[in-house]
């Protein structure tokens, strides 16, 4: 009976100090509303988009492209003639399934390799820190891009893709964690206590860097999506997914910078700012603040 | 495997290819000769452009040098000197303002923000072109008269702005933070101790010091402008390693793709090298080589 | 002699650490070996204190961390309880050397982990050492709190540590290392951190409970006079080396060594009337890498001969309760 | 005319919980010439004091009143540009952070140089001889000038900074806990260096530590803070043979004695009290074990018992009773409010 209240307890103050945090915090707050704001747009914006994104919109008949923006078709149309506004509301659902499953990933596979490379100096920590580096010295675009060629144009394979790459920034900063975190003494005391390895890495320094690998995973989620919108854009992504990165894909090579669309322009790369600077939000654009202490520790 | 190859070569000039690629072997045995190539120096032909893949990438490089470093040094000195200025300005609401609209810059799409300059600044103000790096049938003698002549000067603007407006979110960010610890630190303290004046402490002293890991994270810029670069070369049309590695990829040009991915990193790798000279030689404490 | 005597027993132990930069080629060769501890012996009858005293970087946190099987041994053994510590690698042999001896830590702001409540921090021994119930084990951590004299404990189990001061800290961080009952404790600089009015109660905590629980223990500490306090024997430390040791009243009474007589001398007089000694030492501790041959105190010493910078001295008994290392003053 | 004179001096910091009363209103006067030792544990508001003199405080502490008067002048009213011309001329610091307090970028000739040659105070030529001269003064090989602040062992690294503190003859130097990350031996060989330069340049000095007995052989005068207040000053003898507070004689029963071996350490229960919301009346009555009821309604003043010694406690009068029941374990063991 005690420990079930004692949990229930647990997580009442969970959330009570998560909302303390999101209260103090009016960056975190705005990143999270600007979060929700999507999400609930993900979820029913397609009950609400007034046309469906792939449809050539006719009216007696004729297609109506290159509309400009007017009360119909709120930002106008496509030159094929569909609507730009319903574009854009589909559009949220692929970036925050990418934005997600890669910060998952990135997150998980960082911190795995950033706890054991830092818990085991020997050999295996070596081997992780040479993949780790060897990870820095592949160029991130350029191999999203061959690899998302080889493998086939879809979400997944650009999730994929990024994954394999992306956790090497959590990785490092999490080893570096780890290595101040190792020295102090509690862990050690748990060494004293007779805690294996596996029990000090999991319940004793875990807990210690877990925040630092959510705002990680809070940073990769931007750059995840990010990375989706500039595949989309040099033509590498999901052709059976409208992205926002894909829009402007089709305003590029369709003319539309000269012909000043800026209705077709503007509105996506909003959306992905929006996005990109709500996870920076949470994190605190911390990225910058935390940079510095990462190669001191070598 | 024939699908790659030019449909206009003979059946007799296919087989030929064919063999000389090991296309004709399974696609493990493929990639093996191909690394054992790699080691050889050859990179292969470019099945597109039916040309030695080196002799096409070697042709871009500088372009894609150029418009990276000219970037880089754009972005690192309004970085660091905007760093100074939010530091210096510290509690104030320009530094609000001016960390948040860093964070925009950050956060926008690069590709992005070159559409929009490119949709304002050149084809509707007219002030620059739009696409490529030279006008039609201009030739260069040299690649000094080409960096040294006002017309490509005015085709590599464009690409240059954008690349650094994202590029120096990250030197700046850093730089800021940076000068705010370096402010608790017990030297700066001393310094003003001493009777120095606040400007010659801000700068002798903590920018100095703050100076130090943004040029370590100038590998980790490099890392941005090496992928940006893919991005916005193909945005402005820049003749460069990005647009042909784009290109080569999405005509499945598979020597030119690797070739060009083998050389983008190469010039990463030593990007980072010539940085971490950069830093030893900013930072008594690190001897050169050790 | 009763055999069983001694509950530590040290014999030419010596740790060496490679401070090779290069990756591949770890080995302890000359120019690149950091000699830690070279080549300490000595023993600790059960229920007695030694005090290992010393500068910053003599090898005597080192020294605390071997004796706790922290770090392997380069060279020599270690007994623990008649049981050949440096050559077990018997599990059981070595959780029940867990439960036995235990470690009090420097900074006790960093001893407990900062996301357990006091009372899950005291849990942790229990739950890899104890096998009795849950009820027994929380019996067991009240009792712990009780004894180190916070009190109520009911008050301190649901705090975090950044909710205690650093006194209260210390006693949590004495209450774990007791908590599995040991026989063995080490105590690296245990208040060095604490602000002098503390100090006074942890260290008499520690003395009152060690005579309670019959522990034999060893102080590390720079303090000569925390020593004198506390602990029965001293071992002066510099360089990896034992110098001097013995009862602590004869040591600090009857310096022998010209080191331990420079420590001694160096400490400031709190009776302002009497005026403390000009320092005699000259320079600064050598580096550690590649010492050259002879006494370690050489270049230092104000009274050494030909001989001391040619043959290393042994440590030779001078009376019952006096060991020294020295070529001049053992004569 | 004194050297310095501190008239009820209060610095304060802002913060969330409220408003720190971090030195709440200190007074002494330190002669040309004599060193001032002020002692006190963590916390007490001894470096923020000193801080507070020289102006180089933290973003959110303020001087929250009194007078500091140097030379005859208040340095209080004077502009951030006036104190400039002050700082290092006339008073300068030995921090106890050596390691940290020079510029890790440049050579520790450079240091020398950048105040000497401030405001063409001396050509660079000059300069470079004034800092060997220095270097010499302290025990140091000029040679190492010109090496970088890393290259240099902790003790060597004090030295410099001491030869740095007296570049410009100062008036007072204040020293912030000057030996404490240093090893015993270097440490007297440190405070030797400071005694001996402090006579031969007739220079002031303030002291602050933790440690009584680096005060008992460096300093004429003493002044033990507690909580933010001076609890007792006077002559070293008087502080550390005669004392005539509680807090003072607590501590010396807390101090282990290395030429003392019978004397048992006593601990003073409790921790200092938190300075958002000092207790009403005397600070140290929470911990007290003679205080009485007066005790934590009345704030008590330093009054004067003999010719320069003062002491803060209301039960002056019975000092010598409470002094002698003070060696007495039982008498600490009182519990704590």
């Amino acid at each position: 009976m005690e420990s079930k209240d004692s949990t229930f307890i647990s997580i009442k103050r969970g959330m009570i100090s998560m909302i303390c945090f999101f209260k103090r915090d009016k960056f975190a707050m705005t990143g999270a509303i600007i979060y929700i704001f999507f999400i609930l747009v993900a979820i029913f914006g397609p009950l609400f988009a007034p046309y469906d994104p792939f449809m050539m919109v006719k009216e007696n008949g004729k297609l109506m492209f290159n509309q400009a923006p007017s009360v119909k078709y709120l930002l106008g149309t496509t030159n094929m003639g569909r609507d730009i506004f319903s574009q854009l509301i589909y559009g949220a659902r692929p970036a925050l399934i990418v934005g997600f499953t890669a910060a998952f990933f990135v997150m998980v596979i960082g911190t795995l390799v950033g706890l054991f490379a830092g818990y085991y100096r020997g050999r295996l920590g070596n081997i992780l820190m040479r993949l780790t580096d060897v990870a820095f010295g592949i160029p991130f675009i350029p191999f999203v891009i061959v690899l998302v060629a080889f493998l086939g144009p879809s979400i997944w394979n650009i999730v994929l893709s990024m994954a394999l790459l992306l956790w090497r920034d959590t990785a490092r900063v999490i080893r570096s964690q780890v290595l101040t975190v190792r020295k102090r003494s509690f862990v050690e005391a748990a060494r004293v206590s007779g805690a294996s390895d596996l029990r000090i890495i999991l319940v004793h320094i875990t807990p210690n860097i877990l925040p630092l690998s959510f705002l990680y995973g809070s940073l990769a989620m931007g750059w995840a999506i990010l990375t989706e919108a500039a595949v989309s854009f040099l033509g590498f992504g999901d052709p059976k997914a409208i992205s926002w990165g894909y829009m402007l894909h089709d305003a590029y090579v369709s003319q539309a910078l000269s012909r000043g669309s800026f209705g077709w322009i503007i509105p996506p790369g909003i959306c992905i700012m929006l996005m990109v600077m709500a996870g920076f939000y949470i994190g605190r654009g911390s990225e910058e603040i935390l940079f510095p202490r990462l190669r001191k520790i070598d | 495997m024939a699908a790659y190859i030019d449909p206009t070569f003979t059946q007799e000039q296919q087989q030929i290819l064919m063999q000389q690629f090991g296309l004709d072997k399974p696609l493990w045995q493929q990639y093996l000769i191909y690394v054992y190539n790699l080691f050889q120096g050859k990179l292969g032909d470019s099945f597109f452009f039916r040309a030695p893949v080196i002799e096409i990438i070697l042709k871009v490089l500088p372009n894609t040098i150029y418009l990276m470093l000219g970037s880089l040094i754009l972005a690192y000195v309004t970085g660091i000197l905007g760093g100074v200025f939010l530091a210096w300005k510290r509690g104030s609401s320009t530094e609000t303002v001016g960390t948040v609209f860093t964070l925009f810059t950050r956060a926008a799409p690069q590709f992005w923000v070159g559409m929009i300059l490119l949709a304002v600044f050149s084809f509707k103000l007219g002030w620059f072109p739009s696409a490529g790096a030279s006008p039609a049938g201009v030739v260069y003698s040299s690649e000094l008269e080409k960096l040294t002549s006002f017309v490509f000067l005015r085709y590599l603007f464009l690409p240059m702005l954008t690349l650094a407006i994202y590029l120096m979110g990250l030197p700046l960010l850093l730089m800021r933070t940076n000068m705010l610890d370096v402010m608790g630190e017990a030297y700066v303290d001393m310094a003003r101790m001493r009777g120095l004046s606040e400007k010659r402490v801000m700068l002798k002293y903590v920018a100095r010091n703050a100076a130090l890991p943004v040029v370590t994270a100038m590998a980790v810029g490099i890392g941005y402008a090496m992928g940006g670069n893919v991005v916005i070369e193909t945005v402005f049309s820049w003749p460069g390693l990005g647009r042909i590695l784009v290109k080569a990829v999405s005509s499945s040009d598979y020597p030119l793709a690797q070739g060009a991915f083998i050389l983008i990193a190469a010039v990463m790798v030593f990007m980072n090298f010539v940085a971490d000279i950069l830093y030893s030689l900013l930072d008594p404490r690190v001897k050169v080589g050790g | 002699m009763d055999k069983n005597r001694y509950l530590v027993k040290v014999k030419k132990l010596k740790k060496y650490f490679s401070v090779s930069h290069n990756l591949f080629r770890q080995s302890l060769e000359k120019g690149n070996t950091l000699k830690a501890i070279d080549g300490i012996s000595f023993k600790i009858a059960r229920g007695n204190s030694l005090g290992l005293a010393g500068e910053s970087g003599c090898g005597k946190t080192t020294t605390g961390k071997m004796l706790l099987k922290l770090y392997e041994p380069t060279e020599g053994t270690y007994f623990f309880n008649d049981i050949d510590m440096t050559h077990t690698y018997d599990k059981k042999v070595i959780k029940f050397f867990r439960k036995q001896a235990q470690l009090m830590f420097q900074n006790p702001f960093e001893a407990i982990n900062p996301r357990f409540t006091i009372g899950r921090a005291l849990m942790e021994p229990l739950i890899i050492q104890h096998n009795g119930s849950d009820k027994e084990k929380e019996d067991l951590v009240k009792h712990i709190l009780n004894k180190v004299n916070l009190q109520p404990a009911k008050n301190y189990l649901e705090k975090y540590p950044h909710q205690l001061s650093g006194g209260q800290l210390q006693r949590v961080v004495l209450a774990r290392a007791l908590i599995t009952e040991p026989i063995f404790l080490v105590a690296d600089e245990p208040v060095s951190m604490l602000d002098v009015s503390i100090r006074a109660g942890v260290l008499n905590l520690m003395k009152r409970i060690s005579n309670e629980m019959k522990l034999t223990t060893v102080y590390i500490s720079h303090d000569l006079a925390l020593i004198r306090y506390m602990c029965h024997e001293i071992a002066i430390m510099y360089l990896g080396k034992i110098v001097e040791k013995g009862l602590t009243e004869e040591v600090i009474k009857n310096p022998c060594h010209p080191y331990t007589r420079a420590l001694i001398a160096a400490v400031p007089n709190s009776d302002p009337e009497i005026k403390s000694e000009e320092p005699k030492i000259k320079n600064y501790v050598p580096s550690p890498i590649d010492l050259p041959p002879g006494c370690i105190f050489q270049n230092r010493c104000p009274i050494a001969t030909e001989i001391c910078f040619k043959v290393e001295p042994k440590m030779k008994k001078i009376n019952e309760n006096h060991w020294l290392a020295c070529h001049i003053n053992q004569k | 005319m004194s050297l310095l004179e501190i008239q009820d001096f209060k610095v304060y910091y802002r913060s969330f919980a409220g408003i720190t009363h971090a030195v709440d209103g200190i007074s002494f006067t330190l002669e040309a010439g004599q060193s001032l030792g002020l002692v006190g544990e963590s916390g007490c508001g001894k470096t923020t004091a000193v801080r507070g003199i020289t102006r180089i405080m933290d973003k959110n502490a303020f001087i929250a009143g009194g007078k500091v008067i140097f030379n005859g002048e208040d340095l209080i009213g004077f502009s951030e540009d006036h104190m400039r011309t002050i700082r290092w001329k006339d008073i300068s610091l030995i921090p106890q952070a050596a390691m940290d307090s020079l510029n890790p970028v440049y050579p520790v000739i450079d240091a020398f140089n950048e105040i000497l040659t401030l405001k063409g105070r001396m050509d660079l030529y000059s300069a470079k001889r004034r800092a060997k001269e220095l270097f010499l003064m302290v025990g140091l090989d000029p040679k190492r000038l010109h090496d970088y602040p890393h290259e240099f062992s902790g003790g060597m690294k004090q030295r410099a900074i001491i030869a740095l503190a007296l570049t410009l003859n100062p008036k007072l130097i204040i020293a912030d806990e000057p030996v404490t990350a240093l090893d015993v031996i270097v440490q007297n060989q440190i405070l030797t260096e400071i005694k001996r330069l402090r006579k031969k340049l007739k220079v002031s000095l303030i002291m602050i530590t933790h440690d009584i007995s680096v005060v008992a052989q460096t300093c004429d005068i003493v002044a033990v803070m507690y909580a933010g207040k001076l609890v007792e000053k006077g002559t070293a003898v008087d502080i550390l043979k005669n004392a005539a507070h509680p807090y003072t004689l607590g501590l010396e029963n807390a101090f282990p004695n290395l030429n003392n071996s019978g004397k048992k350490l006593i601990a003073i229960g409790g921790s200092p009290p938190d300075l958002v919301d000092p207790p009403k009346g005397c600070r140290f009555a929470p911990r007290c074990p003679f205080r009485i009821k007066d005790c934590q309604q009345r704030e008590p003043v330093l009054k004067e018992i003999n010719s320069g010694h003062y002491s803060a406690c209301i039960r002056l009068d019975e000092i010598e009773k409470i002094r002698t029941k003070s060696k007495e374990a039982k008498t600490w063991i009182k519990t704590v409010t």
